[in-house]
């Protein structure tokens, strides 16, 4: 029997950690993997919570996530390729020509 | 029981360690391969969970494609090398790593402290929850109005991914 | 027969569709006959009006005098009701006869004065755009509205001031004037808003009756009441220009004359006592609000009239006895007596505007010549203009029976009879420097010798400026017979005619008794001192040397005599006039109003800029600083919520 | 369960609205040399959507099995939309300058994100609302970059993006633990556990990531770092959009989850809620003072109008709700009129974006002069414009709810904004012209803000117009 918490603060701890990695990494496709692992963290939860209430809706929001996850990324990269033609860099700290 | 039990901290360790050498490998490819394996962790735990449809989905989708779609990129662009993105450690670091531990400690209060929630035990119905459907049944009808919406949002993505990335500015 | 009060809403349409019709198709116009015109005709119209409307009034029962016209429902927010809708009783059709009439002519006057001005139509919208939010501040009905008219005016002395943009003024450009106005105006405003809303909650009304006749009910020194009152009257400081906030006043001397003549005399600034008139209810009930406002009035009155003893700039003078009038308005509220503070709005209105525009005549023959220091000898060259700035500067010295005697008395009457000492000595110390620096300027002005440039060419102003200045001149003159005492003999028909206004809030006063033996002594001393004044200004700045050479040529015995009257006047330059000169010239103006109010106002606005150019460095562009400053506020969020 | 005629008539502006994006993909795909007509189909589409949100405007129902409202408030942000899309195609005509070929894209995606934003407007579900969210994110990350030739567009759709993408994760978080707690997402299945979720700690959590989630759309302090560098960088149309669509239905969704069904009646929520609010409304209007770039300064100014909105949710009575829905309309119509100005003085990409270059604007092309300092003398608060009378409304319900320290510092802080707002009209008509550029306005572009100022006035002077109708959607 693993209680409800071990797998919400496993989910927790895989958050606070994609948010270390979006704090502290510079490149903006590795920032952008973290941000992934935040997301994945958060559908851990909703199917923990779906299995635990046994009720589907939280596994069916797990599929939008994913959806929007997937529609995100495409857009995600193709900024990030867009950008990449224009600067070279994928640098977060070398983007900042809008500042002040 | 104690297969459930060593399966989960095994995931758990798994998991995690992915997830750190997600944050702290240098090379973005070795973050993304990790990543995958952090993805396929995640899946494990959806099957302890009882859900089935979602894990295989999640595989398919999120390491088999989002993933995918990751490394392709990364090649694309050539960011293999290192050297180009050195990235220093200084004070921010560790204003972040405080902060983010701050976070976690918050979130653990929370929910070891603060909530008691007395739910030790799956649900019965969750194995039947999981399959793909009775999943179906409910997306086709009590979701049916998101699931179309979820079409509208790929749309928006492919023209804004294919007018962002194509190559020549007019055709 | 059919009420003029149903037409009331004509009084503020017609300078409203002047303002539509100037302002939208002035441009295409190319006439400035009729720009003018129209303009002109808007506020004459409504000054028609008003006339038949107040006609009307004073042949209708006291009690039926009062009515109010809603026109339509503004806003409704849950319980409250506001209405467009106006209140005509006597205090409001006073003020805008006052308004209409001395603003139509004002405007005649503009249109000789604004004459080959490139923005001529934009100059007469604005105008209107001034008189119609006027018009609306003093006939709501309801604070709100008024608030309206309050903004307004606000708004339109900030595109006034800032008119001609392309001059500079004082080291600096007129629309830093402007702005300095519209922003020293919204923290008198911040004051109001903030009372509006404590009326609301503690009302639930904003309609003028009914928040009076609840208030009325409240016991006397109400804490609630108190700060309504306060924040109301921090408005009025803010709109009529008084201590702190009085730094815009001077400085919207930037705009042209018939401008500084509009906001200086009939519009803008009587706002703020007109708001104390109109609130005197709540006022009367919180005594320490009303020693508040005599105090910063007498402050205000003192002040302001030491300052102007040093200027030399014709319009600054002007603006800075403006200043102390005004605080002589707020002395009057001050100490429970409104109706006399409007008395002295109305005389006031008449001999301000009377010099405002006998100065934009001077200012004009003399091509923008604004030093009095460099003019002397015009009274030969400019004889009415002279002629009529001679009555207005008798009548704001108070001398009888010109109408600033009748209602500067008055108030010092009242403060004598309030209990304080000291009021009436600061009123009497101020109406003395008043009488003085006024003669300053009109010796300086018109007499002894000519110190203006040869070329210039100095002749009468057109008919379209001088017809004003002679029937303000009239009105000057005669304006304060309608309000000559009961102990003149007189049967003071102005206080009689407002008493229904202030009955609530002459109620609450003690009863004053009837000292007809210190009347006449107080009002002997206060005409005494003015006229000292008067003399000692003219003995002062008539050094004619031409006189003096005849003299001595004609007396050659004299001489001796001569020499020594001198001694005695440079006895007094140094021993009476230089202290207080340099007083007023390095303490109170440089240092107090330049350096520390003006300093402060400007400094607040320049340090929240430079704090501001300083925060702003966090934001640094990097994506990493932004994600971090969103995540510290996660973090703190849930530690509230923990905790 | 399944699906009624009813519920697609309920629906009919969002079909309509999708439905003409989706036309236009396929005209885009068979007619190669169309252009021209996009912007009209998509305004004729929008109008259409609007007539059927005013035929459903009546009564409030529920479709989709309880998915989405639509009616009443619901019909009210569809309008609304509508019109701000409307605006936004009348005014795009500077789109042609920056890729010619994209125009048909461009209106695809605005229409796009029209959807998602009456989505949000109108969703009864947290997924719902969290996908209408997505939808207008993605269609503003794609719409922020597509000047894509200009490193500055690239900057503000990356930091758009993973900024974006980042608050997702909380807010996705936050419904989480909402679900995890009532096992609903349904908003009306969640009001009618009130008030007993309100003493699970985790329940209150998840309201307030969801709130995070939120108020980083919406531009609260201190989740507002990327408004001014997202505003500067993106197109301007596109950044009007942004910050009147985009600010609107982030708040319409925070009314939605917020006050309509629950009523914010947690004291820890409010708290937290009038901080943000405090916060803001300082930031807003203290940092806009440095701005020299007119896109930042808005920028500032729309945070800074975020924290009077959030004004109304703090005094969290029907008066604030109200408040908000017309203070929306208001603020909304103001800010795309005067980014309208600021595209039309903009004469190519990140040309003329200066304060300076509004020198003599008013000789040089006085009807952009005069709408722009309508504008800003609404958004100031100048009576008898709209601006001031929404202002009220939500500071008179602040008081109603005994709160006048937060009414203090809203006009304290409102004054400091003067300095700025004043900046521009004083650049306008008290400063010379620098140079001779005629700006030539299209007709659309002149319908567009004529309608919009007309609209400011009108709703300053008769408010009842648009009060009347705020009114039905909460009983006293």
């Amino acid at each position: 029997m693993i209680p409800i918490q071990y797998y919400l603060l496993f989910a927790g701890f895989l958050f606070s950690v994609g948010l270390v990695g979006v704090l502290i990494r510079r490149n903006a496709i590795v920032v952008f993997m973290c941000i992934e692992i935040m997301l994945n963290s958060v559908n851990l939860t909703f199917v923990t919570f779906s299995a635990y209430l046994g009720d589907a809706t939280g596994q069916i929001v797990v599929f939008f996530v994913m959806t929007v996850a997937a529609a995100e990324a495409a857009v995600g990269l193709a900024i990030i390729i867009s950008l990449f033609r224009n600067k070279q860099t994928l640098n977060i700290n070398e983007i900042n020509l809008l500042k002040w | 029981m104690a297969l459930e039990q060593i399966i989960f901290w095994s995931l758990i360790l798994v998991a995690g360690f992915s997830a750190i050498m997600v944050v702290v490998s240098r090379s973005p490819i070795t973050s993304a391969l990790y990543l995958i394996l952090n993805l396929f962790c995640l899946g494990g735990f959806y099957l302890t969970l009882n859900a089935q449809f979602i894990a295989i989905v999640h595989i398919i989708v999120y390491a088999g494609a989002i993933m995918v779609l990751f490394l392709f990129v990364i090649m694309l662009l050539n960011l293999g090398d290192e050297s180009k993105l050195r990235e220093r450690i200084d004070w921010k670091t560790y204003i972040s790593i405080s902060i983010s531990v701050a976070f976690f400690v918050e979130l653990y209060y929370i929910l070891m402290i603060q909530t008691p929630i007395p739910v030790t035990k799956l649900h019965v119905n969750s194995a039947e929850v999981g399959t793909v459907e009775y999943l179906g049944k409910v997306l086709y009808t009590q979701f049916i109005f998101p699931f179309e919406l979820t079409s509208i949002l790929l749309i928006a993505a492919i023209i804004g991914a294919i007018i962002l990335a194509k190559k020549k500015f007019t055709i | 027969m059919v009420s003029m009060y149903q037409f009331i809403g004509l009084i503020p349409l017609f300078p409203l569709i002047g303002f539509l019709i100037n302002g939208l198709l002035g441009s295409k116009i190319k006439s400035e006959k009729i720009i003018g015109s129209i303009s002109v005709l808007a506020v004459s119209l409504s000054f028609l009006v008003s006339t038949f409307i107040f006609f009307e009034m004073i042949n209708l029962p006291t009690e039926e005098r009062l009515k109010i016209v809603t026109l339509f429902s503004w806003i409704n927010v849950g319980s409250i009701n506001v209405d467009i809708s106006y209140q005509i009783d006597q205090l409001s059709i006073l003020m805008t006869l006052i308004i209409t009439g001395v603003g139509s002519l004002i405007h005649i006057y503009a249109t000789g004065y604004m004459h080959g001005d490139s923005g001529y139509w934009r100059f007469f919208a604005y105008l209107n755009l001034f008189i119609f939010t006027m018009l609306n501040l003093v006939l709501a009905d309801n604070f709100l509205l008024m608030f309206l008219g309050w903004e307004g005016v606000g708004l339109c002395s900030y595109l006034l001031i800032g008119f001609w943009y392309d001059r500079d003024f004082e080291n600096s450009t007129t629309s830093v004037a402007a702005k300095k106005a519209f922003i020293v105006n919204r923290i008198g405003d911040f004051g109001f808003l903030i009372a509006m809303f404590l009326i609301v909650q503690e009302f639930g009304s904003l309609q003028f009756l009914s928040v009076f006749s609840q208030a009325s009910v409240i016991p006397s020194g109400d804490k609630i009441l108190t700060a309504i009152t306060l924040l109301l009257f921090l408005g009025a400081t803010g709109k009529s220009a008084q201590i702190p906030l009085f730094v815009w006043l001077p400085d919207a001397m930037a705009g042209p004359t018939p401008v500084s003549a509009l906001i200086h005399a009939a519009t803008m600034v009587t706002a703020g006592v007109y708001l104390l008139a109109r609130s005197s209810t709540m006022f009367i009930l919180a005594p320490i609000t009303m020693d508040v406002v005599a105090v910063i009035g007498i402050c205000t009155a003192v002040f302001a009239g030491t300052i102007a003893l040093v200027q030399n700039d014709i319009k600054k003078i002007l603006a800075y006895s403006t200043l102390s009038q005004l605080g002589f308005m707020f002395l009057a509220c001050g100490v429970g007596a409104f109706s006399v503070g409007v008395f002295h709005l109305m005389t006031h209105a008449f001999f301000k505007a009377l010099l405002f525009l006998g100065a934009g005549a001077i200012i004009h023959s003399l091509h923008h010549e604004q030093n009095i220091q460099k003019m002397g000898g015009l009274k030969k060259y400019l004889p009415k203009t002279a002629a009529t700035f001679f009555i207005a500067a008798f009548a704001i010295s108070g001398i009888p029976p010109l109408s600033g005697f009748f209602s500067k008395d008055e108030i010092l009457w009242k403060a004598f009879s309030s209990g304080s000492i000291w009021l009436w000595l600061f009123g009497i110390i101020g109406a003395c420097l008043t009488a003085f620096y006024i003669f300053r300027l009109v010796t300086l002005v018109f007499n002894g010798e000519e110190r203006f440039d040869e070329d210039l060419h100095p002749k009468e102003v057109p008919s379209a400026m001088t017809i004003p200045l002679i029937i303000l001149a009239v009105l000057s003159a005669i304006g304060g017979l309608i309000g000559i005492p009961h102990f003149l003999g007189g049967s003071n028909k102005f206080e009689e005619f407002l008493e229904p206004i202030f009955k609530r809030a002459n109620y609450q006063l003690p009863i004053a008794h009837d000292e007809i033996f210190m009347e006449y002594l107080l009002m002997s001393i206060s005409v005494a001192l003015a006229v000292g004044g008067i003399l000692f200004a003219r003995h002062l700045y008539l050094k004619d040397n031409s006189i003096a050479e005849k003299i001595s040529k004609k007396y050659n015995y004299g001489y001796k005599l001569l020499f020594n009257k001198y001694f005695v006047d440079e006895f007094y330059d140094k021993v009476v006039v230089n202290p207080i000169k340099n007083f007023s010239d390095s303490v109170l103006w440089k240092k107090l109003d330049v350096k520390i109010i003006d300093e402060f106002i400007n400094a607040s606005g320049r340090i929240t800029e430079y704090l501001s150019s300083l925060f702003v460095k966090i934001q640094t562009g990097v994506t990493d600083t932004y994600v971090l400053i969103f995540v510290m506020g996660v973090v703190l969020i849930l530690l509230r919520m923990i905790i | 369960m399944i699906p009624t005629l009813q519920d697609y008539l309920n629906i009919a502006p969002i079909l309509v609205v999708s439905s003409v994006a989706l036309l236009e993909v396929v005209i885009k795909i068979l007619f190669k040399n169309s252009k021209k007509w996009f912007s009209y189909i998509s305004i004729s589409g929008l109008l259409v959507a609007i007539y059927f949100a005013v035929y459903n405007f009546g009564a409030i129902s529920l479709s989709f099995n309880d998915m989405l409202f639509s009616g009443g408030f619901a019909s009210f942000f569809e309008i609304l939309f509508c019109i701000i899309g409307i605006l936004t195609i009348l005014q795009s005509e500077s789109v042609n300058k920056i890729d010619e070929f994209n125009t048909a894209e461009y209106q695809i995606l605005i229409l796009f994100s029209i959807v998602g934003m009456m989505i949000m407007g109108s969703g009864a579900d947290l997924i719902t609302i969290f996908l209408g969210l997505e939808l207008m994110s993605i269609c503003f990350y794609i719409l922020a970059g597509f000047a894509r030739k200009h490193v500055a567009a690239n900057e503000a759709s990356l930091k758009y993006f993973l900024l974006g993408a980042f608050a997702t994760g909380f807010l996705l978080y936050g419904i989480a633990l909402i679900y995890g707690t009532t096992g609903t997402t349904n908003i009306l299945a969640i009001a009618r556990q009130y008030p007993m979720i309100f003493s699970i700690p985790l329940h209150v959590i998840g309201f307030i990531l969801l709130l995070i989630g939120f108020a980083f759309k919406v531009a609260l302090v201190p989740f507002h770092m990327w408004v001014p560098d997202v505003y500067e960088g993106s197109m301007t149309n596109v950044t009007g959009l942004m910050a009147s669509g985009g600010k609107a239905s982030a708040f319409a969704a925070f009314l939605l989850t917020f006050s309509i069904p629950l009523g914010v009646k947690n004291m820890e929520l409010i708290q937290i809620i009038s901080w943000l609010a405090v916060a803001t409304m300082f930031v807003g209007n203290i940092f806009g003072l440095a701005q020299r770039n007119i896109k930042r300064m808005l920028g500032y100014s729309s945070i800074a109008h975020a924290g009077y909105l959030l004004v109304g949710l703090v005094s969290s009575n029907s008066l604030g709700n109200q408040g908000i829905l017309f203070y929306l309309v208001i603020y909304s119509v103001t800010t795309i009129c005067a980014f309208g100005v600021v595209s039309f003085v903009e004469d190519e990409y990140g040309k003329n974006l200066n304060i300076e270059d509004y020198s003599g604007l008013s000789v040089s092309n006085p009807f952009l002069a005069a709408v722009m300092s309508l504008c800003m003398f609404s958004l100031i608060g100048i009576p008898p414009l709209a601006g001031f009378v929404g202002k009220y409304y939500l500071f008179a319900s602040a008081v109603q709810s005994n709160l006048i320290w937060i009414v203090v510092i809203g006009i304290l802080t409102s004054i400091i904004s003067l300095y700025y707002y004043l900046r521009i009209i004083v650049f306008m008509y008290f400063k010379e012209p620098k140079t001779e550029n005629k700006i030539i306005l299209s007709t659309e572009s002149k319908i567009s803000l004529i309608f919009s100022s007309v609209l400011i006035l009108l709703l300053g002077i008769y408010p009842s117009l648009l009060l009347s109708v705020v009114e039905k959607f909460f009983k006293l």
